[in-house]
């Protein structure tokens, strides 16, 4: 199946027990030889500042960005994204198994 | 030699973009209405100014992009359709009034009224840039534009007061006619802090094919290319105060404008302002049809370059001549080329946000930038402007609703 | 490589450094076990205003239909022709033979060289 | 808080295109009658060209009588509105005989016409001042 990665972008995403986990907002890839494979998505508000690549801009006011809500990103391996319907992605894994990316 | 011959890139940004009809016509209304007291103002959006045309030519030179390819690059097409927008539908008034300028100029002149002079004055502007190349317009307009120095002239021969010109360049509150003040003071920073001006020196960066040992002369000239724009609208503003002022003349048209300097200089007072306008808005129009097509071939990834010949970039050269011939329009039905200058002044300053705001963000990117990322002086400017920026937004949009 | 920072928006280039415009959608091939990978890159026609909004995008097959080359599928190279990824994103194939640039052409064909003084596109 | 500050603020700017008062009415009508008067003493000295000095005597005609009109519905408070009315009607003939002496080539007539304009104008501001106050 084919899509679009352009309108995956900012689509939320649920677990698997239909809890919000956040919007889709970058994706790391390998490239291999020709080709091109995906190796995880990156969810939440803090994949937007590594997507702005503006570490160095928020680094120094961490502090004050205490919320960890705002300042956290999900880092979900390609196994355990469901995209059979890509409108509506889900996980195959329920929001506190996941890993925080760092 | 190359990099003392880049010192024209300044100039000419300067001259075009910052000493225009806005901003000579904001500084003298300032000067007649309000003396010494709007200096400060003059001063903030030239400050202002030197950060920002600074950042932006080191951005180009390190990084080979322009401001433009950035926020594209970085925040992605919808962003950057939103800020194409607003920016493209403000350049675009902004090349009314210039083109209007140019009118205005050769009425005086020649008693000609300027819709007359809209047809054939569009022409010469597409015509230099369908023709010419990068480097005819920077020197000519350059050299041109040092017609300007007159103002200086004008405003030293009137022997101001320098202690009271000293104390306008700190704020305070006139006595009466808070409006008003207020109003010139948002349409001065709006006509210095001007967008298309950072869009075209970061171009031009490109197209003068600056790289990073350009670094300390990009920051020279940016402090003085600016600064002496700074310099000679602050001293319209002075000769302003000093001859209608004492008349009793608030000034609301370009004729009145016009008899600036004929008491400081009585006998080329009036061709040199003239000529001064003429130069100044014939590059500034220039400029702005550039920088229009310049955000739209960056924006989409079209071949762009102002020395090509124009079927080598079509697409860029079809905007400009589209946006030529579109903003005669307004000129040939007679609308009154100072009202679209204020108009476009008020909605500068409305749209600022959008056109900084991307500038705190680039300028700190180490993947563009590197080593030569923002220290916490120019990121403290750039959140300053921002915030000065929010503040004239929030003032200038109730402005523009109500009629003003 | 983080592919929307790395690749997406990024201006691309042919093999002899011409501009043909930007990665303006990416297409990535989702199998059931599989690992995803990207396919193609988009180019043009509805893909970037269908990023706004669909209606923007059918408001633009729609102008496109009426003026201009009229082509209507967007541009897809395969990812298998991407030579480098860094501050541009160069690629193994010639513009013309692409479509990318079917405006630029017509726009030159059409408008630019019937006015004086505007040259001409080679052939090729 | 400082939202509603702001927002008082340009509501503050915004009334700056609130119908003009008679007292700025007042400022106007001078300001057009001294930018005749540094138009015609420009031409004097032979700096400006006949059309542009011509133009703009008769933008100063007409914005000046557009002014009067408006002083004369509603006249500005503690004025006689009689004698301003009379002297600003005076002002605006004299501006339209130094158009005509322009085109007459008539320099000696216009120096004097246009010291009577300087004289009308200084009554006009002495109006002005006095009813000042009472803003």
């Amino acid at each position: 199946m084919e899509i679009n990665v352009e309108l995956l972008l900012g689509t939320k995403v649920c677990d698997i027990d239909g809890e919000d986990v956040g919007r889709i907002e970058e994706l790391r890839v390998e490239r291999d030889g020709q080709s091109c494979l995906v190796e995880a998505y990156f969810i939440g508000a803090s994949a937007v500042i590594q997507r702005l690549s503006a570490w160095t801009l928020v680094r120094p006011i961490r502090g004050i960005l205490s919320t960890r809500r705002l300042y956290s990103a999900y880092q979900v391996p390609w196994q355990d994204m469901d995209l059979s319907d890509p409108r509506h992605p889900r996980l195959r894994i329920a929001k506190r198994d996941l890993r925080h990316a760092k | 030699m190359k990099k003392v011959l880049a010192i024209t890139l300044g100039i000419v940004t300067s001259v075009g973009g910052f000493l225009e009809i806005g901003s000579v016509t904001t500084a003298v209304q300032a000067g007649a209405a309000f003396g010494y007291q709007l200096l400060w103002a003059i001063l903030l959006g030239t400050a202002c100014l030197v950060f920002l045309v600074e950042m932006s030519g080191r951005f180009s030179a390190v990084s080979r992009h322009t401001i433009v390819d950035a926020t594209r690059e970085r925040f992605g097409f919808p962003f950057f359709a939103i800020v194409m927008v607003g920016v493209v539908l403000v350049f675009f008034m902004v090349l009314v009034a210039e083109l209007g300028g140019i009118g205005l100029s050769l009425q005086i002149l020649t008693g000609i009224g300027f819709p007359w002079w809209a047809v054939p004055v569009s022409f010469v502007v597409w015509f230099l840039m369908w023709k010419g190349t990068f480097g005819l317009i920077e020197n000519g307009a350059s050299i041109l534009g040092l017609v300007t120095i007159s103002f200086v002239v004008a405003a030293v021969k009137l022997n101001p007061d320098w202690g009271a010109a000293a104390h306008g360049l700190l704020p305070g509150m006139p006595g009466t006619d808070k409006a008003k003040y207020g109003f010139l003071a948002v349409s001065i920073l709006g006509a210095s802090i001007s967008p298309h001006l950072m869009y075209f020196y970061s171009s031009g960066a490109i197209e003068d094919e600056w790289d990073k040992s350009y670094i300390p002369v990009n920051r020279f000239i940016a402090t003085l290319g600016m600064t002496f724009g700074g310099v000679l609208s602050m001293a319209a503003l002075v000769a302003a105060a000093l001859t209608f002022q004492p008349n009793g003349v608030e000034v609301d048209t370009f004729e009145q404008s016009a008899l600036l300097m004929t008491t400081a200089l009585p006998k080329w007072g009036f061709f040199l302002f003239a000529a001064s306008m003429l130069f100044t808005c014939l590059g500034a129009a220039l400029e702005t049809s550039l920088a229009i097509a310049y955000f739209f071939a960056q924006g989409f990834g079209w071949s762009w370059s102002e020395d090509l010949t124009p079927s080598k970039n079509a697409r860029f050269c079809f905007v400009y001549t589209i946006i030529i011939l579109l903003a005669a329009v307004p000129l040939l039905m007679g609308i009154d080329p100072i009202k679209v200058t204020l108009m476009s002044m008020a909605l500068t300053a409305a749209t600022l946000p959008l056109a900084v705001a991307p500038f705190l963000f680039l300028m700190n990117d180490p993947i563009y930038l590197g080593e030569h990322r923002n220290g916490w002086i120019s990121n403290t400017v750039v959140a300053i402007t921002i915030l000065i920026s929010f503040v004239l937004a929030l003032i200038a949009i109730p402005l523009q609703i109500l009629g003003g | 490589m983080d592919l929307v920072r790395d690749v997406m928006d990024q201006k691309l280039l042919d093999r002899e450094d011409c501009e043909m415009g930007r990665v303006d959608g990416l297409v990535m091939e989702v199998g059931e076990h599989s690992q995803p990978r990207i396919t193609h890159i988009q180019i043009g026609g509805t893909t970037p205003w269908m990023r706004l909004h669909p209606a923007f995008a059918r408001l633009s097959a729609r102008l496109a239909q009426m003026w201009g080359p009229k082509r209507k599928e967007p541009v897809r190279i395969p990812w298998s022709r991407v030579m480098t990824v860094g501050r541009d994103i160069k690629l193994d194939v010639r513009v013309r033979e692409t479509g990318a640039i079917d405006w630029e052409i017509w726009i030159a064909r059409h408008i630019i060289e019937r006015i004086p003084g505007g040259g001409h596109v080679e052939e090729g | 808080m400082w939202i509603k500050r702001l927002l008082g603020l340009s509501l503050i700017f915004a009334t700056a295109c609130k119908p003009p008062t008679p007292a700025e009415q007042m400022e106007s009508a001078l300001s057009w009658i001294g930018t005749a008067g540094m138009a015609g003493k420009a031409w004097l000295r032979h700096t400006t060209p006949d059309t542009y000095t011509r133009q703009t005597l008769e933008l100063s005609h007409d914005k000046l009588g557009q002014l009067a009109d408006e002083l004369l519905k509603s006249p500005p408070p503690g004025a006689d509105s009689e004698s301003l009315n009379s002297v600003l009607a005076r002002s605006r003939k004299r501006i339209a005989r130094l158009e005509a002496l322009i085109t007459a080539k008539n320099v000696r007539g216009f120096a004097r016409e246009l010291d009577a304009l300087r004289a009308d104008q200084r009554l006009v501001k002495r109006m002005s001042d006095r009813m000042e106050p009472n803003e």
